[in-house]
């Protein structure tokens, strides 16, 4: 499920410095950000093609990856580009409701499409950093930016739980899958709330087998991190 | 019958968990098959497989005849004819009373209130387990909650039942009760799939063996030709049964399970 | 008995919805502001805005971490990785396609809100970088409208049906209901400060934006605020 | 030597999940010691005492003739000196990087940098998994974690190390290489106390026996006295491991380990 975790583990660029991979991740921002499309477009390629070349996953796979996003990447220039005007020929493909016309703004087209190029390629470069980063060199970064210890030891903690979790939770989903729990759209919602409660007391379950873990390690109420 | 033709599965293309498998599972001479390989060689993804969560990157899986489709109408076809029980017994149990969780499938398949009782019934008799039925599961004993997760499945009365590690934290008796529930589901026409790491057991219980490494299947046989051949295992990281030790480094006899060894030494 | 009325109704709403969302083809997620969507400046106000509910987040982290035994700090990071999971959780096939429940309610019931906003930043972090959602220039952005804004509406939605008597079952609904819709609202809100219609201005924005985000996930916060009914209920059950 | 006197144990004091237990562990012939008992029989309850997790409802534990006692520096002393690794090796494992996992008992006790880094190579090394030392936990087999686990816990090199079903879900391989690495850690002076549902895996490994059923010490001794007791085990739901079966039904000697019963017959 989290293969994009993987990925980080064994690309080629696995071992190189996080400080390092963050200053690229910042440069890289900074050339989403910055005004000429050229420069933009330029950028989203590169990027995407040291990724590919780097983690060596599929095309098809890295593609699959902006799937998820697509929607929201279009809903939301939509929403810049539609507009509502009394004057026609502000309008592209307009339509009229009475007196008011409904369609794409002319003036709002340029900056919709330089929304869509600047979001594509700040998302290539985190995808970049994503990828090539593993989380245990965000948790040195982490470090290294002086945020609170508490707050990075829960960090470190969560990210190896997240594990234990999608593992049970993929099983507990196959069992009621495969004695028809999502059949309905009903079945669905009561299947996934036994889910999600079956996850909470493994919580609990957890935390009891942990304590015992952490009394035999002579846990003293702080994980070091270095 | 189950037949799989040049099956090969991974997450990823690049990356095959299963290579190309083509088998034949339910030919007349096999009740009860047997998947053996060691960690990782590929067994659960096989399971998973079969009962069409996943679903195959390439190749057939062909269920009597007709190539499984992967629409909805037909997995659910395809999950009545074949149960399958995980290792786990904890995530596949999901309410908190033995009869609740046992009727979850029916339910879920909406059939009638009374046939639904019947069924349940049935099968908690067989499984020797009525008298829990209405007890909260998380007072149950591993074998215990095995036998419900495996009555969960039995209801559905599919002719395939898949075991994933039946014998996984079981203490000796619970063990030898999943053998002797095993021998009587296979009396009553079951045909069962079984994986474990338990030589032992696996040997005492299947008649039909392959031999799994690195997502190919590497042998396939009765248990004598598959055990026999100690190179073999140890070339893939398991065991001799002792059965077949005896067999072949003492000259005893090559017993088909360990009452007929000392059955036999009984009677002379 | 009363109780299972509104359920029932609830469930029609829900199905009337899944049936007008299945009308259009858009696909629905829970949805962050992704990288690169916000111009500079606002991602960085966004970071300033959210800076004091976080920091107070860290300051109950801390108390909570002092006052109980030393263990604690494993039972947080276990609940947030059981927020994390649930909130990666697609529920296929409830509006048609796939959604992924905030989680938002369950944790504001959890914890309160305070903590939440703690837990939910590195939720968020964990998204932007495991999972591909959202981003990181956004994360101040996201923060404030899921991990703040979501849990106060909720839990302040909340401690009003209790004050008002209101049934327990049907609290927690709204709670988490109203926490996962009001994250959609801000969500709109965000976009359209940073985007007006270049010819009625901002609100004309707000209003296009609210139609997109805020109605289309009406559906999905009913699904979640049922989910989280449905999982408390069987949590005080046990 | 750790004493137990009149040791019972109860969550609640009516209900007493161990029984007035009362025994000597570490005389001179005894190197391995085997818990062996069915499910609910207490092996995991009395273990939680024996590392002060649990504290006995009455009776008294002794360690080296000090009774222990429950103060918090007690009780680092008591974990220092009997060190346990549990069944799950997930819920052990907090940190996500193989190495700083197994520094995690000595950065507890505020050990320097170095002398960390060289008792962590050390244990690493011997138990196979230097190589891993970087590698994410979560891409690990079951088998390596529960190394990781043991490596956790043998770097606080204490005098008595505590295994709760160490091969619980190993395959063949895996458990061969755990009876190994028993070994290897008893060969270099390492005591140890084991507990496990394998009766194979337990004759082969342990020199000492305890079966325990309900709360109470039913019997002790050396796997012979032990597990010749046909009826004994029976009656305690347990089995006899097929050495002893070889011995008593078909009349061949008793031998120590399957190794030495096939050696034998080479050399005849």
């Amino acid at each position: 499920m989290l293969s994009i975790d993987k990925y980080a583990y064994s690309n080629r660029w696995a071992e190189w410095s996080p400080l390092t991979k963050a200053g690229i991740w910042l440069g890289l921002m900074i050339l989403a950000f910055q005004p000429l499309l050229w420069l933009k477009f330029s950028m989203l390629v590169c990027v995407a093609i040291i990724t590919v070349r780097i983690t060596q996953v599929s095309w098809r796979q890295y593609v699959k990856w902006f799937y998820a996003i697509l929607p929201f990447l279009f809903l939301s220039i939509l929403g810049i580009v539609f507009t509502v005007s009394q004057q026609k020929q502000d309008l592209l493909i307009a339509c009229h409701l009475g007196q008011t016309y409904f369609g794409l703004s002319k003036t709002m087209l340029p900056v919709g499409a330089k929304i869509g190029i600047q979001a594509f390629s700040a998302i290539i470069g985190t995808y970049w950093f994503a990828l090539s980063t593993p989380f245990t060199q965000i948790i040195s970064l982490l470090h290294r930016l002086h945020l609170p210890d508490n707050l990075i030891e829960i960090t470190m903690l969560m990210y190896r739980f997240i594990f234990i979790f999608i593992e049970s939770c993929e099983q507990i989903y196959h069992a009621q899958k495969l004695r028809f729990g999502y059949d309905t759209i009903g079945l669905t919602l009561h299947s996934s709330g036994i889910l999600a409660q079956m996850l909470f007391q493994q919580v609990i379950v957890n935390y009891r087998k942990m304590e015992l873990a952490l009394a035999a390690k002579l846990y003293d109420g702080e994980f070091r991190i270095s | 019958m189950l037949e799989l033709k040049n099956l090969s599965f991974g997450y990823e293309p690049q990356h095959l968990i299963l290579k190309n498998i083509s088998l034949q599972l339910g030919n007349n001479h096999q009740h009860v098959i047997g998947l053996i390989g060691p960690n990782g060689s590929g067994k659960s993804t096989l399971f998973l497989n079969l009962v069409g969560v996943l679903r195959p990157t390439s190749g057939q899986i062909i269920v009597d005849g007709q190539p499984v489709k992967y629409h909805k109408h037909n997995l659910q076809a395809l999950r009545q004819k074949i149960g399958i029980v995980f290792q786990d017994s904890d995530q596949q149990l999901f309410y908190s009373i033995v009869q609740d969780d046992v009727a979850f499938a029916l339910n879920n398949l909406k059939y009638d209130t009374t046939e639904i009782q019947r069924r349940v019934q049935e099968v908690l008799e067989e499984l020797d387990i009525w008298p829990l039925r209405k007890s909260p599961i998380q007072y149950l004993s591993g074998g215990q909650k095995k036998r419900v997760a495996i009555a969960g499945i039995l209801v559905l009365q599919s002719e395939w039942l898949l075991l994933d590690e039946p014998t996984a934290g079981l203490d000796p008796d619970g063990r030898k009760r999943m053998a002797q529930l095993i021998s009587h589901l296979v009396a009553r026409g079951q045909k069962i799939i079984l994986s474990s790491h338990d030589m032992d057991f696996m040997y005492d219980v299947c008649d039909y063996f392959y031999l799994l490494n690195a997502g190919q299947i590497i042998a396939e046989g009765t248990k004598k030709t598959v055990f026999t051949n100690q190179q073999l295992l140890e070339n893939n990281k398991l065991e001799q049964p002792w059965l077949v030790k005896l067999h072949q480094k003492l000259g005893l006899p090559l017993y088909n399970n360990a009452q007929e060894l000392f059955d036999q030494h009984d009677s002379m | 008995m009363q109780f299972k009325k509104i359920l029932k109704t609830l469930l029609a709403i829900t199905g009337a919805m899944i049936f007008f969302l299945l009308a259009f083809p858009t696909r629905v997620q829970a949805m962050h502001i992704m990288e690169g969507m916000l111009p500079p400046s606002w991602c960085i106000n966004w970071y300033v805005i959210s800076a004091p509910f976080f920091i107070y987040g860290l300051y109950r982290l801390q108390k909570i971490i002092q006052s109980s035994q030393k263990n604690a700090k494993v039972m947080l990071a276990l609940c947030g990785a059981f927020v994390f999971v649930l909130s990666s959780l697609k529920l296929p096939s409830v509006t048609g396609s796939c959604s992924h429940p905030t989680g938002v309610g369950l944790g504001t019931v959890m914890f309160g809100p305070g903590v939440m906003s703690v837990i939910g930043v590195i939720v968020l972090l964990f998204q932007a970088l495991l999972l591909a959602h959202g981003g990181l220039t956004t994360l101040g952005a996201n923060e404030f409208s899921m991990t703040i804004i979501g849990p106060i509406v909720g839990f302040l939605v909340y401690k009003l049906c209790r004050r008002f008597k209101v049934n327990r079952s049907v609290s927690i609904f709204l709670c988490a209901m109203l926490a996962d819709w009001s994250t959609y609202i801000t969500t709109a809100f965000q976009l359209a400060i940073v985007f007006p219609d270049p010819h009625a201005g901002v609100m004309a924005a707000l209003i296009k934006f609210l139609g997109i985000f805020a109605i289309t996930q009406i559906p999905l916060a009913i699904a979640e605020g049922l989910l989280t009914v449905i999982v408390y209920n069987l949590v005080i059950s046990n």
